[in-house]
């Protein structure tokens, strides 16, 4: 049977989400967010989720809508500051200890994550030593220079947006679509792609920025 | 006495950025700093979301929405330009390979402490970023930002009171009143503003300050705030 | 009694690869695992040189000589296939997405070490390339090999004598004259070459080794040696 | 003064390298090699160096040449054994004791190499415990599975080969070629490419596979 990786909608490629899901959603600087699929998780709605995103609060991505839902236990992010003077859904919910968080410079966020779907457990860093942020991790000097342990972050699943996919599941992204997407389809037990098209021929290789080894779902979205 | 405004900052600031360098600039003033490069200095700006060789602002007529910055500006790209990853941005941004980064802050330290990622407000959660990242393993570390607060509370001081950002990392400050030099003994003010004494600046400053034998003039063009 | 012979090896090991599969194949048997796999199991061949979907042999008109596999062989990309670079391409393996990677081997031992690198050959050096990442990181581990060394000696041991490639991680063993599972317990044989008794192939075998109940013959078609 | 990486030759784009240079040369599996720089480097002489290069004994690569011309105090690499049954030329001064050897396992050489352009000093991998290349390593358990501490690898000079440059020294590669290329340059303090041909306007973005600011000269060599 040849491998064939396109689902038929958003609402299918996530229909076996459980409860307690650790969910890695790409997207960063206004590219990259997967609306369609962020809303389609709304939807189906499972609960306690963790939620591995870059901003908690960016207002081009939908990820507020999970949170205000109730669906997320726990954000680790690298912002999670509204814009606006009024508390953002994200800030309301943590402010009233209702949701956890764990900030995380964006270098170690992205390293850490890659390092979950690279078979790297821990690694050490030279960013956030002597700030609040090392706080309670294990410090080592290498050549002179300090050094914190940061451990890797895997999940159970990935949210990822692309320009084109095909049926093997392989990705080409639109300038700075890319960011997180890669690592994040990497770490994850199962990485779901919505795209704006699914090619009918297989992607050229040379065209393919992820191969489809790392994708499991792809979902044509349209613009 | 004229202090500089925040674009006249950015305008200062890159005067100092040399030929080819590879430069990343932060949210607020130090973006500003690409509209003020020389011509002949050819220089590649990166952005943390993975973008390297970011190019002026979009015209309205080729907005490209998957083509930002990491402050979700719509850019175009410069001839030569290219995009990667998270993943390879931080290992350049990570690895050395960023010749400057310009940086906002709140309170920079005479030891080169930075604090710029949290102001501790209440109800307003964290946002880091890739500031962590920047001031610790860029080669240069550059800070534009206003003297004082708008209360008058110095943002130089002996030690950080908000949390820090990273730890003796800061080599250069330009403010609207003075550009000073972060070395092994401390704070050393290399221009000052026309019309300020040695003694006004200090008034200003919450560290001690050396003034350089050659301190000069702190001149900039008319630039209007947009 | 027909022992299998090298490619018949890699035919019977070919059946058992399951539809959609990643695969990495070793040097030497393993590669020809990819001439007998079932049509319709849709597969792709991962090369550790970061070859995503590597395809059969270039025929000599279609030679790219950038186009090639970890043992340097001149190969056709399939549909779908792309190329990573040498740290994305171990990320791969060492993250364990590699649903099988079938490897060549010295000598396999009871709890399932792998001895497949370093022969210590005199006045030669050591060769270990990507066989420590993929014995340690796949996600099922088979070797093909002959049962006994070109002297009759077991290669299947209590222990292996020759240095580890990785510990505890062959689940599955081909050979001329059986297929052999490991199992915490030991080595359990699922198919036994016709006209070999379990005393024969016990003697051959330097592990203890029990047969499964539903224990079958090894059959393959015939192939020539090319 | 605008950025212009090309070298007018192999030569002069080596004609700074020190003796006692740690020097990254790219290849593997037949592609990728950068054998006009490396018979440049040979040319030009420098002493006591150390290669870091996936095979010392590649039959399709010239390190042989650095080796046999007696300029190598050090190899590490992940593959030292000559095909012929006759040794190859490391493996001769190896026997002697004239030349010195660290063998890697492949995933972990590119991966100390990666983490020495990456600004990781050191992470830990499940790749060679209970070996005896795990002698000396740290070992640590994390989840209840076993790894080691593995070094990052920095270099002073990498060689790298690719198809096509920019002025900018962005670089697009041609199937396997790309290997250890990307990480090499990002490693070393000087990253030379040789290329079949320099393009005269800059790379388009879609099609650079390495970012020119990991890149310091560029040589037109043809195919």
């Amino acid at each position: 049977m040849s491998i064939d990786k396109r689902a038929g909608s958003a609402a299918e490629a996530l229909a076996d989400v459980p409860d307690g899901a650790t969910v890695l959603i790409s997207g960063f600087g206004g590219a990259g967010f997967p609306n369609v699929l962020i809303r389609a998780l709304r939807d189906r709605a499972p609960k306690a989720l963790t939620l591995v995103v870059n901003s908690a609060t960016h207002r081009y991505s939908l990820t507020h809508e999970l949170i205000e839902a109730g669906l997320v236990r726990k954000v680790v992010c690298t912002a999670a500051r509204g814009r606006d003077n009024e508390p953002s859904p994200f800030e309301r919910l943590w402010v009233e200890g209702r949701i956890k968080l764990e900030c995380v410079p964006q270098g170690t966020f992205a390293e850490r994550i890659r390092a979950g779907g690279a078979g790297i457990p821990a690694f050490y860093t030279p960013v956030g030593v002597g700030t609040e942020l090392a706080g309670g991790k294990e410090r080592r000097t290498f050549e002179g220079r300090d050094y914190i342990l940061e451990p890797a972050i895997k999940g159970d699943l990935a949210l990822v947006r692309a320009d084109a996919a095909d049926r093997y599941g392989n990705l080409a992204f639109r300038y700075a679509q890319m960011n997180f997407g890669p690592v994040m389809a990497m770490a994850a037990r199962v990485a779901v792609a919505e795209v704006r098209a699914v090619l009918s021929e297989p992607m050229p290789h040379d065209r393919v920025q992820l191969p489809g080894t790392f994708v499991d779902r792809v979902v044509a979205v349209g613009a | 006495m004229q202090p500089l405004n925040r674009l006249q900052i950015a305008w200062r600031a890159a005067q100092d950025i040399e030929d080819g360098m590879l430069v990343n600039l932060g949210i607020g003033i130090p973006v500003h700093v690409a509209d003020y490069l020389r011509p002949e200095a050819d220089v590649f700006i990166q952005s943390e979301n993975g973008v390297i060789g970011a190019g002026p602002l979009a015209p309205p007529d080729r907005i490209d929405t998957d083509l930002v910055d990491a402050g979700s500006r719509r850019i175009t790209l410069r001839p030569g330009g290219s995009i990667v990853d998270s993943a390879w941005s931080f290992a350049m941004i990570r690895g050395g390979h960023i010749d400057v980064t310009i940086l906002g802050a709140f309170q920079v330290a005479a030891n080169g402490d930075l604090a710029n990622w949290d102001m501790r407000l209440p109800d307003k959660g964290p946002l880091v970023g890739g500031a962590m990242d920047l001031a610790a393993c860029a080669r240069a570390v550059w800070v534009v930002m206003e003297h004082t607060t708008r209360q008058g509370e110095p943002r130089l001081l002996e030690a950080c009171t908000l949390p820090l950002t990273a730890v003796r990392c800061v080599r250069r400050v330009y403010t609207d009143l003075a550009v000073i030099d972060i070395v092994p003994a401390g704070m050393v003010v290399r221009e000052l503003v026309d019309g300020m004494s040695p003694a006004d600046l200090e008034a200003r400053t919450g560290a001690p300050l050396a003034f350089a034998p050659d301190c000069r003039e702190l001149t900039a063009p008319p630039i209007a705030m947009g």
